[in-house]
């Protein structure tokens, strides 16, 4: 005799299971399903008002497996990460850890409308993985360069400011074990893959 | 007999909670696998732990103990009485040189039907997983209790 | 252990096995009649002499079969395979009983919700099946014929909590000629209702219909009221309760008090008064918390006394004209006794404070829904003018939000029933008072039971505001035009999907519903159970809500979970009900499920002595022995299983019935030819 | 003696100078010893999380598995900045509560001949440290020129109370413990609305007038209380306050001046300790003027580095960033 299990018939559409698949990428539990649609997260979002959409409806479309509209919402990255929803949500939802996710998913599926933001974090990441540490300087000029070229004289005062007041390096510090975390880093993306 | 190890459990259930979950597994028709054989007591605190080691020392492969949740008893409390004895039981196995993983403690509501079953079908693979227990046998080394190489528990379950 | 062990134990039995087809609910996975065949081959030297099957055992025509064995073939014991024996196990004790074979010698095995339902491969459901079966032969050759308990009930019945569930209850029995005694904990009865200004679907004056109701209590014949006062110990059983109750001081004669208030007038300590004008007004250090009080007797705060707390004053005892103040009073301890139990110890209202985002505590102008229920009360510290922290001003507008404390993890996940239409009533005073714009911020409108709908179709009506959104917080931080000293809900709007910021003068929390503070230790007082939040547990949710596991003890009202007041009165009715059956009855049955020590064996360790959460088990200290009393004992088994020395057994499930049950499901009784296939 | 493994995070060597300058000042009056991990890495902020989830993870957990490596007298990791220690707090968490990260995270680590065990150590934020294992009796003692008269807004910002995973802080909005510890230093301390509110985090890089605007609302909010100063515990919290105030002035046409310290600072100026030795002066919103009412006087301004108006037109980037090619 054979197992039986107790796992109904699965629907083989992806968008169906994009909540599962989002789920299955957010580091611990994500109980998105568990979402009431109350809006307490929309309702204590300081920057809601630059969201395509409040939190609370990109939750309702990823569990509508509205797949390409959710991924390509701004809403993840104008997310600041100040968890107000997080502590307030009554359902326990890990809603900054969902908008990670979904950002990374958007950059897996390049669904991203502005490259602002992915960009940052992936200049970010870059100096990151070269060096060890983050570097302000770098970062802050490559990432304006690209993005926001007619801001930098604007922000020259203050770059100056933060120079003259010994508050920014021009130099990038790299760590020791540098090897050691490229070795890590590598092997982290190789499960990734995988999982 | 077929080639996989089919093994037998025997389960203790609660006569408010996790009984009426069997119940409701049956009326909701949710299918889990056919190796567990249940006991009905009035309490998780009824469990004597000389239940467990008569089940496993008569042919049983593994025990599933379960009692209501945490707060939920309906006696008050004898369901922390049952919890300890179960790390009792556990901790005494393992001397014993016997995988404490063949008895697991379950908390069921009666209303969670689906999560008995699901935790009967998890069960019955992690027992499978551990093989036959073969008790005395293991223990003491084959043919030093007659009676029981006699018994025939083994070959009367498919 | 096999049967060569013990040969005579089997001597003489003669049983009968029936296997149910349930047409083909168990037929259609299970081979009925390869059942019926093995049973009779190959449990014939366990005693079966009959095996039987059948398309419906539970319909008249299989009991009539079972009864006409039992009385031709001699059957002394009777196994039925067929459904749960929550379903049936009545049915065929009942049947065994009218063929004259004591009910507890028949054993019900489920081989329908825990095998045909839940197996789909049939060889294997068979088999099963047949262990199944096996379990239960082996199990019914230890059962004992057994009788039920039989116990008095005395007349008297305690009600413990005076509001409004506890006063119907104690209204109910009185009124049909029984002695009541009512324990408050509070100087007078009246409980959370006395509090409050109208009552939602109606808007009928709550002290209108409570009074009277009050007044009765007070003056019944059949009741005797004590309040002021708390139990402290139960002891005994069902029918027959030893309860102890604590009177507290008073500092007031009660037979000399005339209730003319002439010592409130003259007592120049005044307080906030925290219960009942919910801090919201105050109050002398002697009082009546409010001016129907009953009984009317006052109390002396003894904490906020000036003569108690600093050695002098004196005023009450000065101008009392009956001389009824004594400051010498003590506590005393009364001792009754009653055949019942109602506990009707209502609830505590949520802490809003610790909705830290919402302010209350911090911001003067978020109210809690009691504080309203206060400020709008016309006998309340405004005398019903609905106003902010700074007494004067009048809302120009009023946030309500829903849900505080409820449907929330962090907080308690229940719902807790009242809030959404209490939510509805404060919309329609604010309105009907002031004028004010209204807004109710709700997750979800819920307004079941009759009327209710209406009500809210008429606040709708009336102009109040509703906004779909769980209030995200409540701040005094200006940030827009117009937002200046005022209060601003911060929520999204889930149906237009867009934040919004509200200012408003005023911001009610609609406070939700907890399981008093102490409701673990009361439960533990009287032998019952609390859900995981503290709610007292009944005995079954929808077919038994009144009762508890342990018989005797009843409960009404909020102490059960969150409850309006129709429900309320309900359930004090239902309780009385309950209660007024037994009564009549003079005695109860009880199921013989019980535990008893063979005292030859019991070498007074007394480790069974704690583990009983009935207080079921004396020890005699004087034969070094311990006894459990019957009545006393629910049967959970947990002294049987935890006695070093065996002494204990428990009826219908000893270790006999469950080591044979365990050595029957594993087949150890088949002959060792026997294979099953 | 107060022993812990430090963290310092990535900001503490270049923006938040100040806040390490202070807080090596106080360690010696507070017998606080901080003993830095050896070879830390960045803690990847709030962007690694955001790009794949085992590296992000794996990034954090080497802090941790060096930590542990090191760990002897003390088990407690202390970080100063928020994010640094959400980052190492919420690692911590997840791989307890999820055995799948936990193994991912691991067997990435074993690439580096690294291993962590999660729940072995303990991780902390430096306020929570100096609250409550030094304690607020302690603090007293030192404190030889109490900060009477100077109104302080006590700003935590988010990262620190919330999601708070293992119950360390008094509420996760409006939490006391930056209340308790200023007013010990004798401080005038408001009730600050929005003391756990965002101030833009990364914000001035992606969407400025997002962050501009979460900047704008905190400052104008500790105006209207008439604060002398905002506190910060958070390298990026006093970096968008501080550094990014005048641009946001200019965004929304205001003339705010709200200069904002590090509570370290403020803890060392109480003791007693000179201006220049706690990194006062290097806010490029200057605290002068507030400081003064406690009589402080801070380091002379820094003289102004040499004008290149001839070189200001449009478009131009900053000529003086030869590090530019390094980096791409």
């Amino acid at each position: 005799m054979s197992i039986q299990t107790v796992v109904s018939p699965q629907d083989t559409n992806p968008n169906v299971r994009f909540l599962e698949e989002v789920s299955l990428h957010t580091a611990g539990v994500s109980r998105l399903e568990m979402c009431i649609q109350c809006g307490t997260c929309g309702g204590s979002c300081p920057s809601a008002a630059d969201m395509d959409h409040t939190p609370r409806m990109l939750f309702a479309m990823v569990r509508a497996g509205m797949r390409t509209e959710a991924l390509s919402s701004n809403t993840p990255w104008i997310c600041v990460s100040c968890y107000h929803c997080v502590v307030r949500c009554p359902q326990e939802v890990h809603i900054a850890d969902v908008m990670y996710t979904l950002k990374s998913m958007a950059i897996k599926n390049k669904l991203y409308k502005d490259a602002t933001a992915p960009d940052f974090s992936q200049t970010f990441v870059e100096m990151v993985e070269n060096y060890g540490r983050s570097y302000e300087f770098g970062l802050a000029t490559r990432h304006y360069l690209k993005h926001f070229p007619l801001r930098l004289p604007n922000m020259a005062p203050m770059g100056l400011g933060m120079l003259t007041k010994k508050r920014m390096d021009l130099r990038p510090k790299k760590i020791k074990g540098i090897d050691q975390l490229q070795a890590i880093l590598e092997r982290a993306k190789e499960v990734e893959a995988v999982s | 007999m077929s080639e996989v190890f089919e093994p037998v459990i025997i389960g203790f259930t609660c006569n408010w909670c996790s009984y009426r979950a069997a119940d409701l597994a049956g009326t909701a028709r949710i299918k889990y696998p056919p190796n567990v054989r249940l006991i009905r007591l009035m309490c998780s605190g009824r469990l004597d732990p000389t239940f467990v080691f008569k089940a496993l020392s008569s042919g049983a492969d593994g025990v599933l103990i379960t009692g209501c949740h945490p707060g939920e008893c309906h006696y008050i409390e004898q369901n922390y009485k049952a919890l300890r004895r179960y790390l009792l039981i556990r901790r005494t196995l393992k001397q014993m040189g016997i995988e404490p993983g063949r008895v697991k403690l379950v908390w069921a509501s009666a209303a969670e039907g689906v999560r008995l079953a699901e935790e009967i079908t998890i069960l019955v693979e992690e027992i499978r997983q551990l093989g036959p227990l073969d008790w005395p046998g293991k223990i003491t080394g084959k043919g030093q209790v007659a009676f029981l190489e006699e018994s025939p528990a083994k070959e009367a379950v498919v | 252990m096999t049967s060569q062990d013990n040969p005579e134990k089997d001597q003489g039995k003669r049983i009968g096995v029936y296997v149910c087809h349930c047409g083909t609910n168990i037929a259609g996975t299970v081979d009925v009649e390869d059942v019926r065949d093995w049973a009779l081959e190959k449990l014939g030297d366990r005693g079966v002499v009959i095996s039987r099957d059948y398309k419906f055992m539970c319909s008249s025509l299989g009991q009539e079969l079972i009864e006409k064995d039992i009385q031709e073939e001699k059957l002394d014991r009777v196994v039925v395979a067929a459904c749960s024996p929550h379903l049936h196990e009545k049915t065929f004790r009942t049947a065994c009983s009218k063929a004259g074979l004591n009910p507890y010698l028949c054993e019900l095995v489920s081989i329908r919700e825990q095998v045909s339902w839940v197996h789909s491969d049939k060889v294997a459901a068979t088999a099963k099946a047949k262990a199944v079966l096996s379990g239960g032969v082996e199990r019914v050759i230890h059962h004992q014929p057994l009788d039920p308990l039989h116990v008095p009930i005395q007349p008297a019945t305690l009600v413990v909590g005076g509001g409004i569930a506890g006063i119907q209850a104690a209204l109910e029995i009185a009124d049909s000629g029984f002695p009541v005694y009512m324990v408050e904990r509070e100087p007078s009865i009246g409980g959370h209702m006395a509090q409050f200004d109208k009552t939602f679907p109606t808007l009928d004056c709550a002290a209108c219909i409570l009074t009277p109701k009050m007044v009765d209590v007070g003056s019944h014949n059949n009741i005797t009221l004590l309040t002021w006062s708390e139990v402290v110990r139960v002891e005994g059983y069902v029918g027959n309760f030893t309860v102890t109750i604590k009177k507290k001081p008073r500092y007031v004669d009660e037979e000399l008090c005339t209730g003319c208030g002439i010592c409130v007038e003259k007592c120049p300590k005044k307080v906030i008064d925290e219960v009942f004008e919910a801090g919201l007004g105050y109050r002398k250090a002697v009082y009546t918390p409010f001016p129907q009080s009953v009984p009317k007797f006052p109390v002396i705060d003894y904490e906020n006394c000036t003569y108690f707390q600093k050695g002098t004053c004196k005023a009450c005892e000065k101008f009392c004209p009956t001389g009824a103040i004594d400051f010498n009073q003590k506590e005393e301890f009364i001792t009754i006794q009653v055949g019942n139990i109602i506990l009707a110890t209502g609830y505590d209202l949520f802490d809003g404070r610790r909705v830290t985002q919402y302010g209350y505590g911090r911001l003067a102008n978020v109210y809690t829904s009691l504080e309203f229920e206060r400020l709008s009360n016309a006998a309340g510290p405004t005398n019903g003018d609905i106003v902010l922290r700074d007494g004067v001003t009048h809302p120009a507008s009023v946030g309500i939000i829903h849900c505080v404390g409820s449907r929330d993890r962090n907080y308690n996940n229940y719902c807790s029933v009242i809030c959404c239409m209490q939510g509805l009533k404060f919309a329609h005073l604010v309105k009907e008072r002031t004028g004010a714009t209204v807004y109710n911020f709700y997750i979800d409108m819920r307004t079941a039971y009759k009327a209710y709908d209406e009500f809210y179709q008429r606040v709708l009506e009336e102009g109040t505001l509703f906004v779909r959104g769980k209030v995200a917080e409540v701040t005094d931080a200006a940030r827009l035009p117009g937002e200046e000293g005022k209060l601003i809900i911060q929520t999204e709007d889930t149906l237009v999907g867009k934040q919004r910021r509200i200012p408003v003068d005023m911001v009610i929390l609609s406070i939700g519903l907890e399981p008093r503070a102490d409701s673990r230790e009361v439960a533990k007082l009287f032998g019952i159970s609390c859900s995981s939040d503290g709610w007292f547990t009944e005995k079954h949710p929808k077919l038994d809500p009144v009762a508890t596991m342990t018989e005797g003890i009843f409960i009404a009202g909020a102490a059960q979970g969150p409850k309006d007041i129709p429900t309320s009165v309900s359930q004090g009715a239902a309780a009385a009900a309950r209660v007024l059956g037994r009564i009549q009855q003079g005695e109860i049955e009880l199921e013989p499920v019980r535990a008893t020590i063979d005292e030859s064996r019991c070498s007074g360790c007394r480790i069974c002595n704690n583990l009983c959460p009935f207080n079921a088990i004396l020890f005699h200290s004087d034969r070094m022995v311990s006894e459990i009393n019957p009545a006393l004992c629910q049967g959970c088994g947990t002294c049987v299983a935890a006695c070093p020395a065996g002494a204990i057994s428990g009826t219908v499930f000893s270790n006999e019935q469950i080591l044979s049950q365990i050595e029957g499901l594993l087949l150890l009784n088949v002959a060792p030819m026997g294979g099953t296939g | 003696m107060n022993e812990y493994l430090f963290y310092p995070g990535c900001s503490m060597e270049s923006n938040a100078i100040a806040y390490s300058e202070s807080l090596k000042a106080i360690s010696k009056p507070l017998e606080l010893v901080l003993k830095e991990i050896d070879d830390w890495n960045c803690c990847g902020a709030t962007e690694y999380v955001g790009i794949s989830l085992t590296p992000a993870y794996a990034l954090i957990t080497r802090n941790l598995a060096l930590a542990s490596r090191q760990a002897k007298d003390s088990h407690t990791v202390v970080a100063p900045c928020s994010a640094c220690y959400l980052n190492l707090a919420k690692a911590d968490y997840y791989m307890r509560e999820s055995p799948r990260l936990n193994q991912n995270v691991n067997t990435a680590l074993a690439a580096g001949g690294l291993s962590y065990r999660p729940g072995s150590l303990e991780i902390r934020h430096l306020l929570d440290v100096i609250i409550n294992d030094i304690g607020l009796a302690e603090i007293k003692k030192h404190v030889v020129r109490p900060l009477s008269g100077l109104r302080v807004a006590p700003y935590l910002g988010c990262m620190v109370p919330r999601p708070d995973y293992d119950q360390r802080w008094s509420d996760a909005e409006h939490p006391t413990e930056l209340d308790r510890l200023l007013k010990a230093l004798g401080a005038e301390v408001i009730d600050y609305p929005l003391k756990t509110h965002c101030c833009g985090g990364h914000m001035t890089q992606i969407s400025p007038s997002t962050a501009f605007e979460l900047i704008r609302r905190l400052i104008s909010s500790a105006d209207q209380y008439h604060a002398d100063l905002m506190v910060t515990l958070c390298p990026m919290c006093q970096m968008n306050l501080d550094a990014y105030q005048n641009e946001t002035n200019k965004h929304f046409g205001t003339h705010y001046h709200m200069p904002i310290l590090f509570f370290t600072q403020l803890i060392g100026l109480a003791f007693g300790l000179d201006a220049s030795e706690l990194g006062i002066g290097r806010e490029l919103v200057s605290a002068r003027a507030a400081l003064s009412k406690i009589g402080v006087e801070p380091p002379p301004e820094e003289p102004k580095p040499p004008r290149r108006r001839k070189e200001k037109t449009t478009g131009l980037p900053m000529p003086q960033m030869p590090a530019e090619e390094e980096v791409v």
